[in-house]
């Protein structure tokens, strides 16, 4: 056990701070800063940009254009990019990239791996169904071979950016033999496949980033299947896997702890009373405090072994993300105040260029309460992810 | 002491719930901003025929002289299907603070008007929009030409976009009081402002308005406010407990209904005990209403002032913990627009963060009960 | 709904509280006040005392000698006994008075009743076995039959006061057929017979309240059954409703907040930093508020019918109870800083006379949360109520 | 930076761990004060032939030169086995101490003693009970004769009644210094205060008793203080990993043992739930403190504050509700004092008070992070 960064690691923090920090642009920064909404094009020039310098994929190996980099430096270049005021990366970038690069033909790989840097294609995740949540392999989305090609038909919910993407990659149904697992199948597809509907979903904070997408005998050639028929669940646990860091959360929680922490400055500069803002510095403190174990917890998650039993699961890293993300949500509503009794949606969405009524930082204030109330529901309930921490942990520490 | 409704209890919340019930009365959170006042002038007066409106004003200034009780039953029944505005503001704060009025003129002029629905009156009294102050107040009154003047500005004025006059508080020389303002007439300035759901709440502006006035004479005046505010308070406690009544209800029959893993979700113990804390909380906050309703007929102000604001910040915190485990128990489907749910959550943010928050109520009762 | 104190109430609770006032011997007062643990001779002597007056048992109808009040009289008797420092009435005088009255014989009435108000009978009860806790149908003391006396084998735990007991009310299986519950038969018996043998359990905090109770051939005569032989489950059952006001734990919550009022103020004179008390202020604010509801919960579920589905259960009392009893006993221990380091188990329990080395309200501190760590386990866990509320409320809601 | 323990790590924790299981080691939560001391003092000499007393001490003086990290995983094998005691402060914070000092007599004096377990210093600071400050100190110390005499009541001291010198907090006339003063002179008065787990701090009362010291230049003391105490400070932070970890492994075993309904209460979901909390509140404590052993090491001041009290406190706030969740998934038997699980809890309350508590340290942590 060696708790000390490298002097490599310090070199590449300093060098990646600076660089990071002079190439966010103001405009972009401005609105990740206020916690508004981005927009499409936000996240595709700052992905470009990114690409300029070979850094758009942090999590590709350098045989398909990435960095390269080592987990460490992956933690180290996000918290640049979060000090920098940087927008946070779709995580589809550092899911379907590297799924493509492990189970994709060659033909796969050339053809899609060159569009994801620069978000020209973007790509959406048709998971979830209206009957399978957190019973994923329930999903009945039907594929059914014809010659070379399936038909699809079925529905797909909860499906982020599906309107901003013109690739999905799903899993499907194409056999009901075996266990729920055994039947289901990796596929990949264009968004202006004919018989493919997006509805868009509106949240709580009155934001649009979730859609349903139909099926309605969508046809799709069978090379587009990732690793083989039935064989998508083993893709599926992968992704999920590649999915450990980004499930953290912990650039949004520290993120929206900076905007708390301007918040307090605001408001002691406004004359708020001290009594008042004593509890929320209290608050502050707290949420910090568990942030910042939070970070350790996922560089002990990255540093593990993969077959270490001890190490803490991402499971681990979902529930205390979950909760900070909860925590500092509700804090940021609770410092509004009043003045988030008031709310501009449209401002908050990035759709209009004017000032809410008290500004844009109050009014992201209960929007942001409102949007992170769906932490405890994605990427698997916190319910469920208690049940996996018991079954993993359980007979290991009764053994002890 | 006694629980049950009574016969007549019930028949009001009977005729209460059916007018609830009905799509007219129901506020929708999309309306656009001037439409959606207009919808709460509509519903006022739809209300008003129902009686509501002279509910609660004493049978000695011509109304029915019913109690608190009535007026968190009522609240409740309209709560359950977000109908409840414009009540809390025009049906309790209103006529309270027109009957705890020292001024036997201005009762006069207004009491009747109000009883009918006529005269529409909103609390103008917030100045910060960073922290619930009756008492921090800039505004002034000035005599001009043997004329009552007001001059200043108010945030976040609650359902001010359909008020026929203001209630303002400004100060004279004499210190704090209320006065009543006209609301259409040169020098008012009504902005609406978009709510969580939809709510319409407005800024006002006055430039040297002609006000009628004062409401109080010297010393009276702040408990008056203070009192008229905690009647509307325990009030829009009631709706918050009709709210957490749908949520429960609309969870209660997800988890029957909604299958995973091959069974009802309901059977899964970890989703029960989540059920079993939100009723367990809603339990807890209904009781803290009643508390605080039973405390409005107290003497003591501070009795009062304990009682109630125990009472909203209960609701406001267990309203949160029911509107967080009707997410977690619902998934995806809790937080999407179009399902009622998110109606009742977020107007439930809305009822915690109007005339002070958790926060708020809580150092308020500590600072009431630490000298007992 | 009427929520005003009625003037013949009013009437009562004034008086009460004069009287009560006045009656509180010093020396029980200040242990009390103190949190220490009363001795058994505290409790008897107060019982006296109150007999005098006839009001040793609340409960209980004037037929049996009881003052015969309402619901609401005895919440006003129970406040005034809390706000005069009063010891807290030994739970069984409410529960095993009211069973023999309600299904004992003319003779167990007459046997066993007057010994009650005084404390010279003292009853524990028997109830909770090493196999059988939230599963209390499955318990296994067995008692069978042979003439006219049961012979009794097994064992139970924690058996509060059996030390101090010369009575038991017991559950014990007389049947293995049919639903556990079915062959469960409800007994009386004292403490001195052979083959009883009482062995002390002491706690986290050092005190010695609870115990196991062995039974080894203990010969019992048929005329101790109550009700009747496998008829037991429907007296235990009777029994936790006469516990409802009582497992609702509102005088204890009282008093350790008035505990935790009081230690405030010798902190704020000793000049401990008003930045680390504003905490503890806030925290007894919202205890406080808790409480004041808590006590307003009871008085709805004492005023309900007892077929009343919509309203609150005594579940909910239990639960909500429990929650305040845990956290202003965290609260106290809080309070107590670094004095809570040190502990002297005697002087809390009464055993010397002596003052431990920070005055006995420090050394309550530590000690009470320890104390109260059983809050959630006794008389049906917090998961039982749970499960409990959860089956009463869901359909009802549901349907609505 | 890597999380994996090398060889020599590996055989240090599990020599320690072999030790710390022998009955010997154990402390005895009913033996009378007198004994209890010298059972620690015993315990002490016992460690020393481990090699655990210079494990800290860096080579320059003579010591074996291990760092933050390595006195983490000691003090977890210990506090595994209830076996703490007094390496925190013999191992620990005593060596850190003459280390840091600015006096090079002293630390020569006095250093080799103490890694050879012939010295034993307990640092005597507190004076308030009421919470923990290491500067409010009213103890002085003053010139006689030539020589330092110090006068004042220290309470709480930490393992003060096995200790043959005191490292004393006291005002000069420069201001807060510390100087050492050995146990057993004319004007000491050592009481032994019995802790909450049969833990044996002390009263330490002095009478114009003669001192050497002072152990810092002006200035340099303040921090060299509340640095060894930070060092100090995470060395518990480790026992209290290992308190979590047996509480853990208990509650594992009894619920896969227990059987309730007829089945092992393990399969309940609620209590499988419950379990999952105790596991993740561990690991984040674990995260925690190695951050702060991390801190240690750094020359920023602020860093090694911040971090040692955000450690701290999360410890002390998640070894709380660790031990909570122990006892409810246990029920009664959780709760007994005969029972294993009872040491562990309320060893964890007495880490949770020592060298400040939830609230002290949330308080430091926010002081120094506020203006960053």
């Amino acid at each position: 056990m060696d708790l000390t960064l490298s002097s490599a690691d310090i070199a590449f923090r300093d060098m990646i701070r600076g660089e990071i920090a002079s190439m966010v642009p103001e405009d972009i920064k401005t609105r990740v800063e206020n916690l508004q909404h981005l927009r499409k094009e936000d996240y595709m020039r700052w992905q470009s940009i990114l690409d300029v310098r070979g850094w758009a994929t942090p999590a590709w190996p350098v045989e398909f254009g990435g960095p390269g980099w080592s987990p460490m430096q992956r933690v180290l270049f996000e918290e640049a990019c979060f000090m920098a005021g940087a927008p946070r990366q779709i995580p589809h970038i550092n899911m379907i990239g590297p799924v493509l690069q492990t189970f994709g033909t060659e033909d796969q790989k050339h053809r899609y791996l060159p569009g994801i840097p620069t978000l020209r294609d973007w790509w959406c995740q048709g998971y979830s169904e209206p009957g399978s949540g957190s019973d994923l392999a329930s999903l009945r989305t039907k594929a059914v071979r014809h010659g070379d090609r399936y038909i699809i038909n079925g529905q797909k919910i909860w499906t982020t950016w599906a309107h901003w993407s013109n690739h999905m990659f799903c899993l499907v149904r194409t056999s009901d033999a075996g266990r729920p697992q055994e039947g289901i199948t990796f596929l990949l597809l264009t968004m202006d496949t004919p018989g493919l509907t997006v509805r868009p979903i509106h949240s709580l904070d009155g934001a649009h980033d979730v859609n349903e997408v139909f099926f309605e005998d969508v046809s799709v050639p069978v090379e587009n299947v990732v690793l083989g028929e039935n064989q998508g669940w083993k893709v599926a646990k992968f992704l999920l896997n590649a999915e450990r860091t980004e499930i953290a959360g912990v650039g949004q929680s520290k993120r929206m702890l900076q905007f708390a922490r301007r918040l307090l400055a605001e408001l002691t500069n406004a004359g708020v009373s001290s009594s008042r803002l004593d509890v929320f510095r209290s608050r502050i403190a707290r949420i910090a405090i568990d942030l910042k174990a939070h970070e350790w917890t996922l560089m002990r998650v990255i540093d593990a072994k993969p077959d270490d039993p001890k190490a803490p699961s991402a499971s681990f890293l979902k529930l205390c993300g979950t909760d900070l993300l909860e925590r500092v949500s509700t804090l940021l509503m609770d410092l509004g105040g009043p003045a988030g009794l008031a709310y501009d949606v449209d401002a908050r969405n990035g759709n209009v260029d004017g000032t809410p009524p008290y500004g844009h930082v109050l009014n992201g204030t209960a929007a942001t309460y409102f949007e992170y109330r769906k932490s405890g529901l994605v990427g698997g309930t916190t319910e469920i992810q208690k049940n996996i921490i018991y079954r993993e942990t359980v007979s290991r520490w009764a053994a002890q | 002491m006694n629980f049950d409704l009574s016969d007549d209890q019930r028949a009001l919340v009977d005729t209460v719930e059916r007018f609830a019930r009905s799509a007219a009365a129901k506020r929708q959170s999309t309306s656009p901003v001037g439409a959606a006042s207009e919808d709460a002038v509509l519903r006022w007066e739809q209300m008003v025929e129902l009686g509501v409106a002279a509910l609660l004003i004493g049978e000695n200034n011509g109304g029915v002289g019913l109690g608190a009780a009535e007026a968190v039953l009522v609240s409740e029944a309209l709560g359950q299907s977000l109908a409840q505005e414009p009540f809390v503001t025009a049906g309790v704060l209103a006529p309270k603070l027109l009957e705890l009025s020292t001024s036997d003129g201005l009762r006069e002029k207004y009491l009747r008007g109000v009883a009918e629905g006529r005269v529409r009156i909103a609390l103008a009294s917030d100045e910060s929009v960073h922290e619930f102050d009756l008492f921090s107040v800039s505004t002034r009154a000035e005599v001009q030409n043997d004329r009552i003047v007001v001059t200043g500005r108010k945030e976040l004025v609650v359902d001010g976009a359909m008020a026929t006059h203001f209630a303002i508080t400004a100060r004279d020389a004499n210190g704090l009081n209320l006065f009543l303002v006209a609301a259409v007439q040169p020098g008012v300035m009504v902005t609406p402002v978009r709510g969580l759901d939809g709510g319409w709440m407005a800024r006002i502006e006055l430039e040297c308005v002609e006000a009628e006035g004062p409401l109080f004479r010297e010393a009276a005046g702040l408990d008056g406010l203070e009192c008229a505010v905690d009647h509307a308070t325990v009030a829009i406690c009631g709706e918050a407990l009709g709210l957490m009544n749908r949520m429960i209800a609309l969870t209660a029959s997800y988890l029957q209904t909604r299958h995973q893993f091959g069974k009802a979700i309901g059977t899964f113990q970890a989703l029960q005990h989540r059920f079993a804390e939100m009723v367990t909380l809603a339990e807890q906050a209904r009781s803290g209403t009643l508390m605080a309703a039973a405390a409005l007929a107290s003497e003591d102000a501070e009795v009062r002032k304990a009682d109630v604001s125990a009472a909203k910040s209960l609701v406001g915190r267990n309203g949160r913990a029911v509107l967080e485990g009707a997410i977690q128990l619902h998934g995806g489907i809790g937080i999407t627009d179009e399902y009622e749910l998110s109606r009742y959550i977020r107007r439930m943010i809305e009822i915690e963060k109007t005339w002070g928050d958790v926060s708020y109520h809580e150092a308020r009762f500590a600072r009431v009960t630490d000298s007992r």
